[in-house]
Formats: structure tokens, sequence, C-alpha cells
């Protein structure tokens, strides 16, 4: 249970990176692939954010306001920004790619009129 | 001991490279671009023979030109050795030149332009790697020169020509890369430096086994030496012009591989180490192996110039064999076999050539009686055979004299005989071709009694080089003392 | 005005602005993008020669972007080893640049800005990965590079959409396995920047977690440089991709990716981990020995001339990675002047296959016929390519294989040795069977006299840069032991 | 952070992910997906990941469905049932997978807790962030700090990613330069007086607010949530959600395609250029605190903070203009036509 509550966020992105890898080889159909593609790359967000987590923090936010005197701020009550930050890139490259994915795929589509990649590679002899 | 530092070696080399140019800006007026051939190959001449003094004097010409990278230097140095082979070359190219000239009008050639192009950057290689101070220079002009004959080779640039020209590719660049570069780099990891010296650079750096096996692929990877097995690329590249088979071919592609073979012997391995090693009898074993077989094959060749270039694969280890023997007298030999040759076989393929210009003719079976027709060229034809075989008054005699010395000096009975037998062979080769072109009846007659003979431009030189033959009996100079003196500087006696 | 100091940023800031400013100015007028993307790559050539010369004189250059300190912001760090393959990248786009104008005006004549606008980007993309000291930031450049990358070599339309979908694919796995491999060297260190995680490792050398993040930034580079058995990508791709996009990729792509290996090994996990920590060495050896063997197999099978040239592509990769897997100084410095040999031999191939392209519509070995007599000057420039690639002297190529030669000799790795030669043996095939074709005329009679062929060279805008390409092989090759001694030789780690 | 409610999150994430990957219905398949999205959305924020959270919904849950729907439509709907099965892909994608998971199982032995509060990644460069932002930058979310300032670098790339993307869908599908003038009609044979009057009406009201929080979200990015990127997603998707109730051409009479690209370049080129400012006013590249000199009444700090919005700003222009550039292009199969 210990080793269960411990690692548990780590597992799970290795399973759904494992989705990911699994559809982006074994299946045929394109879209499906990108599908796959999408997911490996959220998976390895879940991973960043995982490392970003810290019990008993709150979001790296600092609270300030009007009212609020301004205190020496306590490290332990935010969370670690870093890995936010660089998800942030990571979900932008990621949908950056999916752009440019679709337009192939659609490029392919209109050119052999089939998304099924052994039916375009026949397609192509 | 005097050492010059002069560009002088590297200009020798450069000055036919950068005649291309103009040759190449004139392409349309022959006679200028010739002009332009004959003015490289005198500047040239006259490079070599300055430097001639300094060398007979018992000193050397070096020029560093780039050290590339440590211990690899693109480096020049005009020692007795280069300076014999430097000469050669450099007196035959003109001969050839003006030979070319003739033949190639006189057939009509097209592509002329290449050739005499080509030509000139074949000959700055010759030159780069005789007068090369370093294993990685020698390496640099040998594969220059590969890749400059394979246009001369193939110019005729039909069927027969692609093929001959793979063959001759395969052997040579084959060769060079899969042994020469991988021993060469073997040498540099074991020392360090590839620098020729007076007592080699491998001696006390590596065990038997790794000498043996260096000394292999060196004496097979110089392809161009045409050490048996990998002989097959000189017959096929005949189907070449018959210029080029005469320059190229008995003079400067064939000794380069010699030569290339001489200065890793005596530069790289060193007299003493191979002596100590007792290598000498084994490479004596593979040159007399090349000698009798290339000579019987070449008993069974119809081919004129087919039966020249296995006479030339024969002769060739003639000269390895000198270097084998690791005595003074045969080491002579070799060397001076290196300059005896060249005139005499050179005579030979000028009289092929002028032949095939006059009459179309390239079979001996179809040359009976043809001394009637063309008796300059078949006399000279003869000298060029004498010189060959090595029966007096020739050049070719002085130099198997020495080789015959060296054997016994050597205590070498078994190559002593090597040689007679080949000798022998040598003479029932060569002829029956005379003998059959004068002695014979009007009947037998292929050719009516009329005298007409290949142009002049194609004649006189085979005429100059069949004399010099004959006058290098009488006065052996300055081959012989050049070759004395390399001799002296390697064995160190 | 800009003081030297600002060098480094201005390298990957110029092409940067510019390919925006392109894009505008594209839209307004088509003819401004030409002349305004080689300045731009001139300013960011001219930027990384100067910080080479400081490189020279000065050593490392640190530069903190933002003016934050490092760890903590992004650092640009120019050593000796990177500062030599900017000017490489620098020069080699501006060369494909100037090279690639009637190709993009023939091939996509209504696509020119977004050409240009992707060329300069993809140029920016790769020199940004040459020069960050970062190892996250390192992974956008990446993706900056891959993405333009995608998109030009769709741009070749038909058969090069279903290679790029596929470079999409096997791409995106390639950098999200380095994004991976930076995860858990940032989960178990704390840091980004490579220099930090270096200093910091060593405490972790037993973990797992460092092991797997190794092995999946290596696996990264080797997708995204091709390395044997990870190369199925890149053939197709670059065979059907248009002239101009290949020109720049072909040399650039992949030598970067192997840099960004040497970069990995050497400063982020350091060569103690990666040699001796790591029982990978020989294994890695070997399989670059299959790459090598097996690129020149297939090179050696295809009919199609640019195809051909991929797989030569696959052969050299190995010869890095093995070079750089030697463990060995000889090696390593072969690795390294092998990037800058191999990247500029490339070039030379791939622009005169846009050449062929050009003149004969087609990359078929018989579209190359009579080619000596037609273009005697292109074929000049592309002979001394190709017997680069043989490894003839004085050409480059001999002096990097040189070392990687004694590299192997010094490892005791013979395998490698004999494979290196090997290749060498299938280029002299490979090459000398096209100068045949080249040579050798449809039809001619037995003694080659045939109908007259006229010149018909190429273009002077793609024979000049041709040119310059074929004098810069040889030139580089008599410098080999300037830059190995002014550079290369600073940039092998030390002690091994 | 309640472990079970994440553990419930997960699980069904990856049972979302399953089922989109195996769904033979590629319309279906893509709504799942965006569901998985949804719920990665959730747990970011369950995990403190705000700002990725919001990121996440707008562009994952929101943005990324809306093209998957358009390629989706313009290509086919359903996956072909294999004939013959792909054994061997089959096989080598389980063999990869199981190999990189083990692999990556591998590692996570020798990871700290999660959330362990003492992990090295807690400890090392996080407090520095955590407590400079505020005295560095006198901005409060640390995240838009390291984004815009910190890291700055890594985000004026990340921006030219999305430019690159838009140019590239630009450059593949290829609309300007050959655009069809002439009126198409649509592949469903709709017109636009035939779309839902209901769902038109809908849209004329949400579009503004939809703007307005847009720039909100943009303009309060210091203090909240969001930012350049968030708010640049939503303007984008006010356009988009145009085009879907009426059509592409309602939308193009608004914001041309030509002008979204002039817009696109704009943006990065407000990121690079407040970057090269710095540099000539003598400063290091993007190092925003020598933007006092030029701006009346700033201390280097505050001059930081408005350096920050500046490049925000340009992030918000790229990322509207490509995110309505790929829509387009898209919908449209590279035409510009009326869309869906």
């Amino acid at each position: 249970m210990e080793m269960l509550l411990a690692k548990y966020n780590y597992w799970i992105y290795v399973t759904l990176m494992m989705i990911g890898i699994y559809a982006m080889i074994a299946k045929c159909n394109l879209m499906k692939k990108i599908i796959g593609m999408s997911i490996f790359q959220t998976a390895i967000i879940v991973f960043y954010v995982s490392i970003g987590a810290k019990k008993g923090a709150t979001i790296p936010i600092i609270a300030h306001g009007h009212g609020v005197a301004h205190e020496a701020v306590r490290v332990a009550d935010y969370v670690n920004p870093l890995p936010h930050v660089l998800m942030l890139t990571a979900i932008v490259v990621g949908v950056g790619t999916l752009g440019v994915a679709l337009a192939i795929a659609m490029s392919i589509h209109e050119k052999y009129g089939s998304l099924e990649e052994d039916e375009i590679l026949e397609r192509q002899e | 001991m005097e050492t010059v530092v002069s560009i002088k070696p590297l200009l020798a080399s450069l000055v036919s490279l950068v005649a291309v140019i103009p040759i190449v800006l004139s392409g349309k007026r022959p006679n200028l671009r010739e002009g332009w051939t004959f003015l490289a190959g005198l500047i040239k001449l006259g490079l070599v023979v300055s430097m001639l003094p300094v060398v007979l004097a018992g000193g050397t010409v070096q020029y560093t030109l780039w050290e590339v990278l440590p211990g690899l230097a693109i480096a020049f140095k005009a020692d007795a050795m280069g300076m014999l082979f430097a000469l050669i070359a450099a007196t035959l190219w003109l001969v050839t030149s003006a030979y070319s000239i003739g033949y190639m009008r006189g057939l009509h050639e097209h592509s002329q332009t290449r050739y005499f192009s080509f030509f000139a950057v074949a000959l700055s290689a010759t030159i780069g790697v005789a007068f090369a101070a370093n294993l990685f220079t020698l390496y640099l002009f040998y594969e220059m020169l590969s890749l400059a004959t394979y246009p001369l080779v193939t110019h005729h640039q039909d069927g027969e020509a692609r093929a001959s020209g793979r063959k001759y590719l395969t052997f040579i660049l084959g060769t060079s890369i899969g042994l020469v570069l991988p021993a060469m780099l073997i040498v540099y990891s074991l020392t360090g430096t590839l620098d020729f010296t007076a007592a080699g650079i491998l001696s006390g750096t590596t065990t038997k086994t790794v000498i043996v096996v260096l000394l292999l692929m060196f004496v097979f990877g110089f392809a161009k030496a045409g050490i048996m097995p990998m002989h097959g690329w000189l017959p096929a590249a005949m189907v070449a012009p018959t210029p080029v088979s005469a320059l190229l071919h008995a003079v400067a592609v064939v000794k380069v591989g010699v030569f290339s073979i001489f200065r890793i012997l005596t530069g790289i391995f060193g007299v003493d180490l191979l002596r100590t090693l007792g290598l000498g009898e084994t490479l004596c074993v593979i040159a007399s192996i090349t000698i009798l077989a290339a000579s019987l094959i070449a008993l069974s060749q119809d081919g004129l110039k087919r039966r020249l270039a296995f006479s030339t694969i024969g002769q060739l280890s003639y000269i390895v064999l000198g270097a084998a023997l690791l005595s003074p007298k045969g080491m002579v030999g070799g060397l001076l076999h290196i300059a005896m040759h060249a005139f005499g076989k050179i005579t030979l393929f000028f009289c092929a050539g002028a032949i095939f210009v006059a009459t179309g003719k390239k079979n001996i079976s179809e040359m009976v009686g043809i001394g009637k027709r063309m008796p300059v060229t078949m006399i000279a034809f003869l000298i060029g055979s004498m010189s060959v075989i090595g029966i007096p008054p020739t050049g070719g005699f002085i130099s198997k004299w020495h080789l015959l010395l060296g054997t016994l000096e050597a205590d070498q009975l078994p190559m002593l005989v090597v040689l007679l037998s080949s000798s022998l062979l040598n003479a029932a080769y060569f002829l029956p071709v005379f003998y059959r072109a004068f002695f014979c009846t009007a009947e037998e007659s292929l050719f009516p009694a009329k005298i007409e003979e290949a142009p002049a431009w194609c004649v006189a030189p085979l005429v100059l080089t069949a004399l010099i033959s004959v006058g290098l009996f009488f006065n052996p100079q300055p081959f012989l003392r050049l070759a004395e003196m390399a001799v002296q500087f390697c064995v160190g006696g | 005005m800009i003081s030297p100091e600002q060098y480094p940023v201005l390298i990957v800031v110029t092409p940067l602005l510019s390919a925006f400013l392109i894009n505008i100015l594209g839209n307004m007028d088509k003819r401004f993008c030409y002349p305004a993307t080689l300045l731009a790559l001139a300013g960011s050539l001219a930027a990384a020669v100067g910080t080479l010369c400081r490189v020279a004189n000065e050593g490392v250059i640190h530069y903190r972007v933002g003016g934050w300190p490092p760890p903590f912001g992004i650092e640009y760090v120019v050593d000796h080893l990177n500062a030599l393959v900017l000017v490489v990248v620098a020069g080699v786009a501006l060369v494909a640049a100037v090279a690639s104008k009637r190709s993009v005006e023939e091939e996509f004549p209504h696509k020119i800005t977004q050409f240009y606008t992707l060329f300069v980007l993809l140029t920016t993309g790769l020199l940004g990965m040459t020069i960050t000291g970062d190892a996250f930031n390192l992974y956008v450049l990446m993706e900056i590079a891959a993405l333009t990358n995608y998109a030009l070599i769709a741009m070749g339309g038909n058969r090069a959409l279903m290679a790029s979908f596929n470079y999409v694919v096997v791409g995106t796995i390639g950098a999200c396995f380095y994004l991976l491999g930076v995860g858990h060297l940032y989960i178990m260190t704390g840091s980004l920047n490579m220099a930090d995680i270096m200093t910091i490792l060593p405490s972790l050398y037993g973990t797992n977690a460092i092991l797997v993040a190794a092995i999946l930034m290596l696996l990264g580079a080797w997708i995204k440089m091709a390395f044997f058995p990870l190369h199925g990508w890149l053939p197709n791709a670059y065979t059907y991709a248009p002239s101009a996009t290949s020109s720049l990729v072909a040399p650039l792509m992949t030598k970067v990716s192997v840099y960004i290996m040497i970069r990995v090994m050497f400063s982020v996990l350091g060569a103690t981990y990666v040699f001796t920590v790591l029982p990978v060495k020989e294994l890695i050896v070997w399989l670059a020995t299959a790459a090598i063997v097996g690129g020149s197999l297939f090179a050696l099978s295809q009919k199609d001339f640019k195809r051909m040239l991929t797989f030569l592509i696959v052969a050299e990769v190995g010869y890095m990675v093995g070079g750089a897997w030697l463990a060995t100084e000889r090696g390593i410095t072969g690795a390294i002047l092998h990037i800058v040999n191999d990247a500029v031999m490339t070039l030379c191939l791939f622009l005169f296959s846009a050449i062929v392209v050009y003149k004969t519509k087609g990359h078929q070995l018989s579209n190359l016929e009579g080619m000596f007599k037609k273009m005697p000057l292109t074929m000049t420039a592309f002979a001394v390519g190709a017997l680069s690639m043989i490894g003839v002297p004085p050409t480059a190529g001999f002096f990097s294989k040189w070392y990687l030669i004694l590299g192997g000799i010094d490892a005791g790795q013979w395998q490698f040795v004999v494979a290196l030669l090997f290749s060498s043996l299938v280029n002299a095939v490979l090459f000398f069977r096209i100068f045949e074709i080249a040579y050798y005329e449809p039809h001619s009679d037995h003694h080659g006299h045939s109908a007259p062929v006229a010149i018909d060279e190429a273009p002077m805008s793609m024979l000049l840069p041709l040119a310059v390409v074929a004098v810069a092989i040889i030139m580089l090759g008599l410098y080999s032991g300037e830059i190995v001694t002014t550079f290369i030789q600073h940039a092998v780690p030390a002690g091994i | 952070m309640i472990w079970q409610f994440d553990l419930l999150i997960l699980a069904l994430g990856v049972l979302c992910a399953l089922a989109s990957i195996s769904l033979k219905d590629l319309l279906s398949a893509a709504i799942v997906f965006g569901a998985y999205s949804f719920l990665m959305c959730l747990l970011w924020t369950e995990m403190g990941a705000v700002d990725v959270a919001f990121t996440e919904a707008a562009v994952g849950a929101g943005v990324s469905t809306v093209f998957f729907l358009a390629a989706v439509y313009h290509t086919n709907r359903a996956v072909k049932p294999r004939r013959r099965g792909r054994l061997l892909h089959k096989l080598v994608g389980l063999v990869t997978a199981a190999c990189i998971g083990l692999l990556l199982l591998s590692a996570t032995a020798d990871f700290p807790t999660w959330a362990d509060p003492n992990s090295p990644a807690s400890v090392y460069l996080s407090p520095f962030y955590i407590t400079e932002t505020i005295p560095q930058t006198a901005v409060p979310n640390i995240v838009t700090a390291v984004l815009a300032d910190f890291r700055g670098f890594d985000t004026m790339f990340e921006t030219s990613v999305i430019f690159v993307a838009g140019l590239a869908v630009l450059a593949i599908l290829g609309s300007y330069g050959r655009r069809q003038r002439d009126y198409e009609p649509s592949p469903t044979g709709q017109d636009a007086a035939h779309q839902s009057s209901i769902v038109q009406t809908a849209c004329r009201v949400f579009v503004p607010f939809m703007q307005l929080f847009a720039l909100y979200v943009v303009a309060h990015g210091h203090h909240s949530p969001g930012g350049g990127f968030q708010g640049g997603v939503i303007l984008g998707a006010s356009f988009i959600l145009v085009a879907i109730s009426y059509d592409l051409r309602v939308m193009q009479r608004r914001l041309r395609e030509r002008l979204a690209m002039l817009f696109a370049g704009l943006g990065v080129l407000i990121y690079a250029g407040i970057g090269a400012l710095c540099l000539v006013l003598g400063a290091n590249f993007l190092d925003y605190s020598i933007l006092h000199t030029i701006l009346p009444a700033t201390s280097p700090i505050m001059a930081r903070s408005h350096g920050m919005l500046g490049v925000e700003i340009g992030v918000a222009f790229t990322v509207m203009a490509i995110m309505v550039i790929i829509y387009v292009n898209v919908a449209s199969h590279g035409k510009s036509d009326r869309g869906l």
C-alpha cells in the first residue's frame, strides 16, 4: 500500500505511454497513430507534472492582495512551478505536431483515398 | 650528406598538372595544345635534371609543402632512388608525347584534349610518387595516378573499354584501399610517422607476425606492380590507345607500383629488419612464381600487346626480386632494371602501335613478313626485345647481370635458375615475332614488299628509344650511379 | 553597436527574427524571400564565425539569456565543439539556400514564402540545438527543427507525404524519448542545466533511473540520426523530399543529432559514466559496424541515385557513432571531425542531385548518362565530393576516416576498422559506377564517335555553390590538422 | 490531494486511452480522446498544476478535438476492419511497448516518493523561483514568471513552434496562392441558412464574452492562472466557434487568412523583438530589466513585469492566429471554402 501510494502516478504514466507506443506501431489507421502519438505525449506530461507535486503545498501563485501584508514566502507552501512551465511548452508542441500530422494525413487521404497504412503502401506501388 | 631545401621537387610534379589548364583552354587548336604539352615536358625534365648534380653529389633536395596532421605531411624529397625514377619518367614523357601526336592524329582519335590533359595529370602523379618523402605523400599520388589513368584506359568508351576500365579500377583501387590504406594506418599507429628513412621505421616496434602481414599487404596492395594474382588488370588495360599502354603500362603505372614496393621495403621495413626476419626469401618466391608464370602465359598470347603485357608482368617481378634479394648487387640490378626495362619495353610498345597505325594489325599471327614493309620499326623491335631478354649490346644486359650477381651474393642459387630460365622464355616469346616478320617466303608474306612506315612522329620516338637502349649498354650512367647510391644509402654499407 | 559579447545569441536570433520578417515580406512580394533568406543566413554565419574566433582566443563562452544565472535561467555555452558545429550548420545552410533558388521556383512556385520561412526556421532550430547548454531548451529547438522538417519534406507531395508521416511518428517518439530522459535526470537531480547536471550526477551513477535516463536520451538521439537499426524512416523521407529541402536536411539533421549524442555523452552524463559505468561500449560499436556494412550494402542495391545517397548517410552515421563510442582519443576526434567533413560532403552530393533533378527531372541512376560531356564542371565538383566519400587524399573524407580507423586500432575494435575499409570500397564501387554511367554516353559507336553533345551546364546559382563546396572539401582536408589542434582536441574529454 | 480521487481519474484516463485507440469509429474515438484530455486536465488541477490544466483544457480538450473532428470529417470515419491480421505489427508493438514499459518501471524504483517535499526537484531549483519571483519580477503567478522571464527563451521558441505548425499546415495543405475564388457548395449540401438558428444566436451571444474573457486571461496572467497561450487559444476558439456555427466564409470575413498569417508573424516578432530590444539597449537578450531605461516611471523590477506582459501579448497574437489558420485549413481541406 505504501509502495502503491508512493509511486502509482509513475506507474500510470508508464501504462499510458505503453498504450501510446503500441498504437503508433501496431495500428494501421493513420488517425489512430496520431491519437496514439497524442496519448504518448500526454503521458510525458503526467510524468513531469507528477514530479512537480508537493504534499501540503498549494498552486504556485503567491498569495497577495491589497489586504494581505507582504510576508516572507514559504517554499513549502507552493508546488514546484518549473515542471508546469516545461509542460506548457510540451502541450503546445503537442498541438503543433498534431496539426502537422493531421494535415499530412489529410493530404495522404486526398492522394490515395485511404487512411490505412497497408492500402496506401499498396497504392504507392 | 647535403640537404637542400627547395621547392623544385614539388614544381617538377606540379608543372604538368598546371599545364592542364592551357591544354584544356587551347583544345580547339591542336598544335598549340601539343605545344603546351611539350613545354611542360621540357620544363619538367629541366627541373629534374637541375636537381641531378645535388643528388649525384650525395645530397637530397627536400621540401615540405604542408603538414596536414602531426606526422602526416605532404612532403617531397629528391634522393638517388627517386631521381632515378623521375629521370626516366620525365624523359619518356617527352618521347611519348611526340609519339602520341603521331598515333592519335594518325588514327583520328576523338577527345584528344581529354587525352592530353589526363596524360599530363598522370605524369604529375608519377613524379609525385618518385619524389614522395613519406608513405602518405606516396599514397596520395598513387591514388591520383589511378584516377587519372582511368579515362586514358577507357579512352574508346565502348563496351570493351567499359569492362576493362572496371577491371582496372577493381584491382587498383580495391587493393590500394583494401590493403595499402590499412597497412599504412597500422604502420602509423605503431610508429607515429610515415617518413621513409634509411633504416626503416618498423624495426623493434612489433612482432614478426605483424611484420609479415604488413609486408604481404603492401606487396600485394600495390597492385600496379602486377605481382600475381594482382596482375589481372594489366592485360585488360591493353585496350587503351597504344601510347597510353606504352607510357603508363610499361613505364609510369607499373613502375610506380614496383617503385613503391622498393620504397616500402627499404624506407619503411628497412633492409636489416627484412634480413633479420628472413623475409627476403618469401618475397623471392612470390616474385619468382610471377616471373615464370607470366613468361609461360606470354608464350601463348597471340595479341602483340597482350604478349607484351604478360612480358611486363614478368619483368616487373625481376625488379621486386632484385629488391627481395636484399644484397647490394641485386638491389642495384633491380633499380637499374626499372630504367633498362623502361626503355626496352617502351620501344616494343611503340612498335606495336606503329604497326597498328600503319597496318591496323594487332595479332602476331597476322604479322608474317611485316619486316619487309616496316624494316625500321621491326629492327627497333629486335633491339627492344634483346634489351628485355638481356642480350648485349643492350641496356637490359647490364641490369640482368647485376641481378645475377646479386643472386650469387645472396646465396640464392634457385633464383639464379629462375632468372636464367625466364630469360630463355623471354627469348622464346620475342624472337619468333621478329623471325616471322623477316624470314618468310614471298608467298607466305601477308604484306607487299613495299616500304611503308608509320608517320614520322611515330617512328622517330621508337628509333630514339631503341638507340638509347643500346647506348645504355655502353654507358649506363647516370642510372647506374644513382642506383648504387640509392642502395648504398639504404643498405648502409 | 552590438558587442562581440552578444554574438552567441545573435547566431540564433538573427535567423529567427528574419524568418518572421521573411514571412511578412513574402506575403507582399515573393521576390523578397530569396535575398532576405541569404541575408539572414549570412548574418548568422558571420556571428558564428565571430564566436568561433572568440572561442579560439578566449576559450569557452557562457551567455546568460535573459540575464539569469545558470542553473536558474537558460544558458548558452559555446565551447570548442559546438563553435565548430555552429559554423558548419550556418555555412551549409547558407550554401544550400543559395543553391535552392531554381529548384524552389520550379518545384513549388506558389509556396516560395512558406518554403523560405520554414527553411530559415529549420536552420534556427538546428543552430539552437547546437548552441544551448540547457537540456530542456534543446528539446524545444529539436521540435522546431522537426516540425519544419516534416513540413519541408511533405511539400514534396506524392510519396513524400507517407514518408513524412512516418517521420512525424518516429521523430515524435525520438523527441519524446529525449524529453523523458531529461525528465528522469530532472527528477533525480532537480536541474536542467547540462553542466549542472554533470556535476550532480556522479553521486547517482549507480541508480537505475540514471541508467534509464541515459538509455532514453541516447535512443532519442539515435532515432533522430537514423542510427541502425532505427534508420527506417530516413531513406524514403530524404529521397522524396524536394531537392531544396534535402540539400539542407540531409547534410545537417543527422550531423546535428550526432552532435547531440556527443553532447549528451560528454557534457551531461560524463565520459566516465558512458564509458566505464555503462556496459554498452562494445555493443554500440558493433551496431555502428552493422550500420556501416548495412548502409553500404543497401546503397549498393539501389537504382535510384538519391536513394543510394540516403543509405550512404545511414552508413556515415555509423562512422560517427562508432567513432564516438570507441572511447579513444583518436576515435572521438575522428567522429567530431567527421561531423564537419560529412556535412560538407553530403551537401556536395545532394546539391549535385538537386542539379540532376533540375536538369533531367528525375533522380534515377540512368538520369546521369553522358553527364561528363554535358556538365563537365558540375561533374568535376561532384567527383571531388565522391572521392571524399571514398576517402581519397587530400579530400576531407580521408582525414576523418584516418582518425576513425586509428581510433579503431587503438581500441582494438577490428571489426569497426574492417567495416570502415569495406565501406570505402563499396563507396568506390558506387561512385565509379556513377562515373561510368556519366562517362559513357548513351549511344556511342565503337570509338565513341557520337553526335556531339552540347555543353549544358547547371545554372550559375546552383553551380557556384557546388564549386564552393568542392573547394571547401579539399581545403577542409588540408586544414584537418589545424581544425584538430585548434578545436577538436579541446573538445575530447580528458582522461580517456 | 486525495489519492482515491487521483487513482480514479487515472484509471478512467487509462480506460479512455484504451477506448480511443480501439474504437472502430474515428469520430467516437476523437470524442473519447477529448474526454481523456479532460480527465488529464482534472488530474493536473488536482496536483496543483493549474496553468497546465488550463492550457490542456483549452488546447487538448478544446481545439485539438475540433481539429480531429474536422479531419475525420474530411477523411474516412470508419476504420477498415482488417481481413488479414497485422500480427507482426501487433507483436512488434507489444514487444516494444513492453520493453519500454519495463525499462521505465525499473527506473521508478529509484524515484523519490511521489509528492515528497524533499525530492531533489523540490529542493534544488524551485525554491529560488518561489522565493525570488516577487522580489525580482513582481509577478505573483510563479508559472508566468518562470515561463516568460526565467525561462522566457524557451517560451519564445515554443511560440515559434506554434508559428511553425501553422505555417507547416499551410504549406502542406496549401491554400493561398491557388485559392479557389468561386463559390463551391459544401460537401454536405447544406447552406448557411440551414444551420440551426439557435446555435447561431447562442454563438452570437457567446463570442463577445469569450473574447473578453480571453483578453482578461492574457492580461491577468500575472496574477492568476492563464496568460498568452490560454488567452490566445480561447480567442482563436471564438473564431472557430463562428466558423462552426455559421460557416468558414463568415468567419473569414472577420479574420482573413492572410491577415491571420500576418498576426501570427507579428506575434512572434513582438516577442523576439522585445528580446532584441533588450539586446540593443545593451543588456543580454530578453533581459527585460533594461527596459526601464525607455519605459517611463519604472524600476528594473517593474520593467520585468511589463516586459512579460508584452511578450504574453505577442504569444496571444500568434496562438490565436495559428489556431484559426490550422482550423481553416483542416476544416476546408486547404481550400478556404465554406468548411464543414
